[in-house]
């Protein structure tokens, strides 16, 4: 028997595998497909304190290997979370954690408060690095100054397990893993989408509204497994580690690199069962390669 | 809108095939049992194997026979995934996510009282999900009227299996098959009184359907083929500015009424 | 007839399509398959001013729509190009631009001035952004004063051309476009690859002997043109775009984001005529659209 | 090395294929007229439409007819290129640039006085260059000894093939077919006066048919198969340590003399 559980600090996950927000919706959207007990956790859609439209159609174009996206974090805000989509899912058996963005930090103090009421919520993503919003977002994530504000007045009201999504659009990476480690985040989850663009050549326009929108899928992979293995070894607080991830393979890649735990994404749309596929596959791959425990995985890279 | 099945992802095999040069006819079948499926609803297409295509592909359901498990798709190869979908050999296995989105409003069966004539308005490919609409329209007594419009005759598709539903109009911009010019230009609009209108084509051709509608004051349904990531409304790319705000298409459509958009 | 040249300041390119450092060796390489007269120029392989043994194999890896390299600037040094290389290739009826790379401020002014006396070479592309070489190299393309530094000397000794190659590994890309503009760069060409990793799930073990390598490719391809389109905004030199492309509709894709020419790079390896292919494409695109030169493209993205 | 022919890149039809559970002997036609190729050369193949294989896969000629352009690929099924190769149909195209590589070393043609026992040790599917390799040399008068050793005697393809140029010795490692244990061990090894050997296979059994030929003390020529990215000399990727450096496997490989190598 194989111990698939991993902790992130204090937050115990059944397995590594957890659902990546914007791509899982409030895992509603997969009641048909599967059973939300057999993953680890969900991250639901991205929350703002306001109601938000999201940007305008088109919000998506298909790459190599992979999409853009510039939804925009089209949600109803999170009093509406609270009455109407809450108690719809709170019944979940499984880990299910809001992703929480902002404009300005007094927004996102004011989430965290507002979700921190919520019993079965056992924590927040902080969402410091959505490229599709034009105030705020992002820019939290790419600087460091920012991001310790945020973090740090996050942290002085939220008590349950804090999150932080970190943006891949920086220089160094670990210049923000270890600023938010040092505000008390209790993990880093990595990475969110690459800024990227697509054009339409025949009618000489962007493919998107926005013109410029977050890349994700298998084409990201080899830069989220850099940035997970640079984290991991810059922070002592447990990494999750997510970008292109479609199989069980790629999981284990991402655990070696130094993830404790996994998020799926973009997959989800293609195969919706993929998670628990993954899920699955992590435990045949411990008792092929004779591990008692995934957490066993993490940061077992050979470099010898 | 209909209460909907549960989603479902499918292994099908493909049995049959007709092609034209720029389209195809594909008719799959499955071991299991299909659930239960309406006119409008659409089905999300995994393309194996196709480097530029990694997501799946909405492609409206174009008639279904439950008995035998049977649904076909009518496909026009329009860029790599429905090229490579179309150029697929007989046996084929195809997986597909359904049933999606909601549905065309039936209404209710044929009364002396009532509705009496319905016309369905299809552009180019838009006809697809026209067929099985006009399938089930017959079955609650009415005879439909098909108004098929495309560039030239080749793009007019499926000519008998819509006879077999009902009265078939045509217009061709070239000329080439029934009356010269565009759909909402065709004589039989002048000479029945429209009493509901579903229409499926190029947004222009559709918002252009939508103003006559408006005109003539005609209930009008059109189902909207909005670029799609997930197709089960997780990802919000796919919304349409409603007068309900952003809404999904693959989850409170395709199908909407003309009164509801911002057209 | 379609002018099909186009101006990077003084140097002038018979059409805009070139061929990226690394990717077409000195050009000899593909003699067998094309006649290199038929493009606008070619970037010859990265030098330095001493010999490099490049890395440890093993050096590449597939990831998905692209791949990871970590050849490490293998070459044998500007000294011995000096002697063997440019005599068999000065010859060349097209550009022909020598990559420059260095560990050190010193490295580059000197191998600058070597080359600077080889008649036939009109220009040098300054590698400040190879991420697979740990002494320097990247360091001066993630930092505006490292580069502010080594552009002024350069500049200061080398009067042809000077297009300068960026990273892409960095927050902002329009910081450093302007450091090097401001410090009298004639041209700026990016991206150069995207720091990537990847794992051997099985063998546990990274794909590469450097561990971290050089994502390039069509995966690559949204994030270059988002960089493209930010630098030709930020600046007013030419932009040269690189990056994933593999076909025309890539290159015009370049050309409307901002770019006067383009450079093919991991695509020669699958097609060794695509260059060729694509100066072809150009020609027919503007037949089509009406365009009596191809420089009109650069920066015609429309967003009305 | 020989003086090698320019470098092609030439469409392909398959036109008869064999298959094993894990491998496939795939013959191809071109229209075209086929460049001089040597034993140990290799191609470099498209595969198309897999999202896994954005690179061309290289793979040794396994024979060629030159007279009727017919080209012959023994390719392992190893991950998806090779898998995907080894599942086309009938008639599909493939596309190769070719040839690629330095070739083994032959020697004058046979001569009472000179080489006598040259021994050609394969690996695996390492023993796909080795047909072509052992042809050539029957051509120069040599009766070539063919040592193809495998896991089991499902490893040990084309034997019809390889007797009709030489000696065709086995060992696998189950003892399924012929000697059981490693080529390394193979009586023949030391039955004969080994003049000179060739070999290609997995880099762990060549490396110890290096060192046996080391201490008998033999002329030894092994064919490398290191990861390639462009097969032609412009990557530098597929780099070998020599006695010169790091040299390109693809241009001054893929065959190497063992004394160049740093084993
Ligand atoms: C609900 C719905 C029902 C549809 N029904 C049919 C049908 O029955 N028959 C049919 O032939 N086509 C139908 N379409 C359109 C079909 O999905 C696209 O033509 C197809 O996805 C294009 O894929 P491609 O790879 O061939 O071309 P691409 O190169 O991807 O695109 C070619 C064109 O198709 C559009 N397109 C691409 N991807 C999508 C997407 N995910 N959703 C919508 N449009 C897209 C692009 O904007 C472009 O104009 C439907 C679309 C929707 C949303
Ligand atoms: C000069 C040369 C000649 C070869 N001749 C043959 C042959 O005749 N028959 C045959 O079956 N195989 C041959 N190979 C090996 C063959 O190229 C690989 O098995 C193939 O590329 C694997 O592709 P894949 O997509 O199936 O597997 P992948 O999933 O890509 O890889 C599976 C395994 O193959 C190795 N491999 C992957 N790509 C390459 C590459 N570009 N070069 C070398 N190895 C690679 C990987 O390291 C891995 O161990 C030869 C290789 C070289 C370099
Ligand atoms: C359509 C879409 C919407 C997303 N919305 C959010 C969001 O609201 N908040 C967030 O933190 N990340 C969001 N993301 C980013 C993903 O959570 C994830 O970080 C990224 O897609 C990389 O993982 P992947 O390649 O597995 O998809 C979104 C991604 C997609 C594709
Ligand atoms: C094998 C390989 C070697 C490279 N070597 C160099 C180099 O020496 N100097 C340099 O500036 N860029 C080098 N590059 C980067 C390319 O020139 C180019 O910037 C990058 O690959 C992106 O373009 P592409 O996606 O079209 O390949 C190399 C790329 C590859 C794949
Ligand atoms: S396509 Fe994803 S929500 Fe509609
Ligand atoms: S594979 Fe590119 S140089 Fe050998």
């Amino acid at each position: 028997m194989v111990d698939l559980s991993v902790q992130l600090k204090a937050l115990r996950l059944k397995n590594p595998v957890m659902t990546a927000s914007g791509t899982f919706g409030y895992g509603e959207e997969y009641l048909d497909f599967m059973d939300l007990s057999r993953i680890g956790g969900i991250i639901v859609k991205g929350t703002t304190i306001r109601p938000r439209e999201g940007n305008d159609y088109p919000r998506m174009a298909e790459t190599a290997s992979g999409m853009l996206n510039a939804v925009g974090l089209q949600n109803k805000g999170v009093n509406y979370f609270v009455k109407n989509i809450y108690p719809r899912i709170c019944d979940f058996d499984t880990n299910v954690l809001v992703n929480v963005s902002g404009s300005t930090v007094e927004d996102y103090v004011q989430a965290a408060e507002i979700i921190q009421e919520l019993d079965k919520i056992p924590g927040i993503e902080l969402n410091v690095s959505c490229p599709n919003v034009k105030e705020g977002g992002m820019a939290f994530g790419v600087s460091a100054k920012a991001l310790c504000q945020v973090v740090k007045e996050v942290r002085a009201v939220y008590r349950k397990h804090l999150m932080l999504k970190l943006s891949p659009n920086v220089t160094d990476i670990t210049v923000l893993a270890k600023t938010a480690e040092e505000q008390g985040a209790d993990s880093l989850s990595l990475i969110n989408t690459l800024l990227g663009m697509a054009i339409d050549a025949e009618k000489q326009r962007p493919k998107l509204s926005t013109i410029t929108g977050g890349l994700s899928g298998p084409c990201v992979k080899p830069v989220a497994l850099r940035m997970v293995w640079q984290t991991y070894k810059a922070v002592k607080i447990p990494v999750v580690g997510m970008g292109g991830i479609s199989n069980t393979a790629d999981a284990i890649e991402f655990m070696l690199a130094g993830a404790s735990a996994i998020q799926v994404g973009t997959a989800n749309f293609i195969d919706p069962v993929v998670s628990v596929t993954i899920a699955e596959g992590i435990e045949d791959y411990c008792q092929r390669h004779g591990l008692k425990s995934a957490s066993e995985l993490t940061g077992a890279l050979r470099l010898d | 809108m209909s209460s909907i099945a549960n989603k479902l992802v499918l292994d099908f095999i493909l049995y049959e095939k007709e092609e034209w040069p720029n389209s195809a006819l594909m008719k799959f079948k499955t071991t299991e049992i299909l659930p239960e499926i309406f006119p409008g609803q659409f089905v999300q297409v995994k393309v194996e194997d196709s480097p530029e295509t990694y997501l799946r592909r909405p492609l409206s359901v174009n008639f279904i026979d439950r008995g035998n498990s049977c649904l076909w798709l009518l496909v026009q190869k329009v860029g790599p995934g429905t090229r490579k979908l179309a150029a697929l050999a007989l046996d084929s296995k195809v997986n597909m996510i359904l049933p999606l989105g909601n549905s065309f409003s039936l209404p209710e069966p044929k009364k002396e009282s009532g509705i009496q004539n319905i016309v369905l308005i299809g552009g180019g490919i838009g006809t697809a999900p026209l067929l099985f609409l006009g399938k089930s329209l017959r079955e609650l007594g009415y005879l439909p009227n098909f108004l098929l419009g495309g560039r030239s005759a080749a793009d007019i598709l499926q000519l008998e299996e819509f006879r077999l539903y009902g009265k078939v109009f045509i217009t061709t911009q070239d000329g080439t098959l029934g009356e010269q010019g565009l759909v909402t230009e065709h004589s039989i609009l002048n000479e029945i009184q429209v009493d509901r209108i579903y229409c499926c084509g190029p947004k222009p051709m559709m918002q252009a359907v939508a103003s006559l509608a408006k005109k003539i004051n005609c209930w009008c349904e059109v189902s909207l083929e909005n670029l799609m990531a997930c197709g089960f409304g997780a990802c919000l790319c796919c919304v349409e500015k409603t007068n309900k705000g952003h809404v999904c298409t693959c989850t409170e459509g395709p199908v909407f009424n003309i009164n509801e958009l911002l057209w």
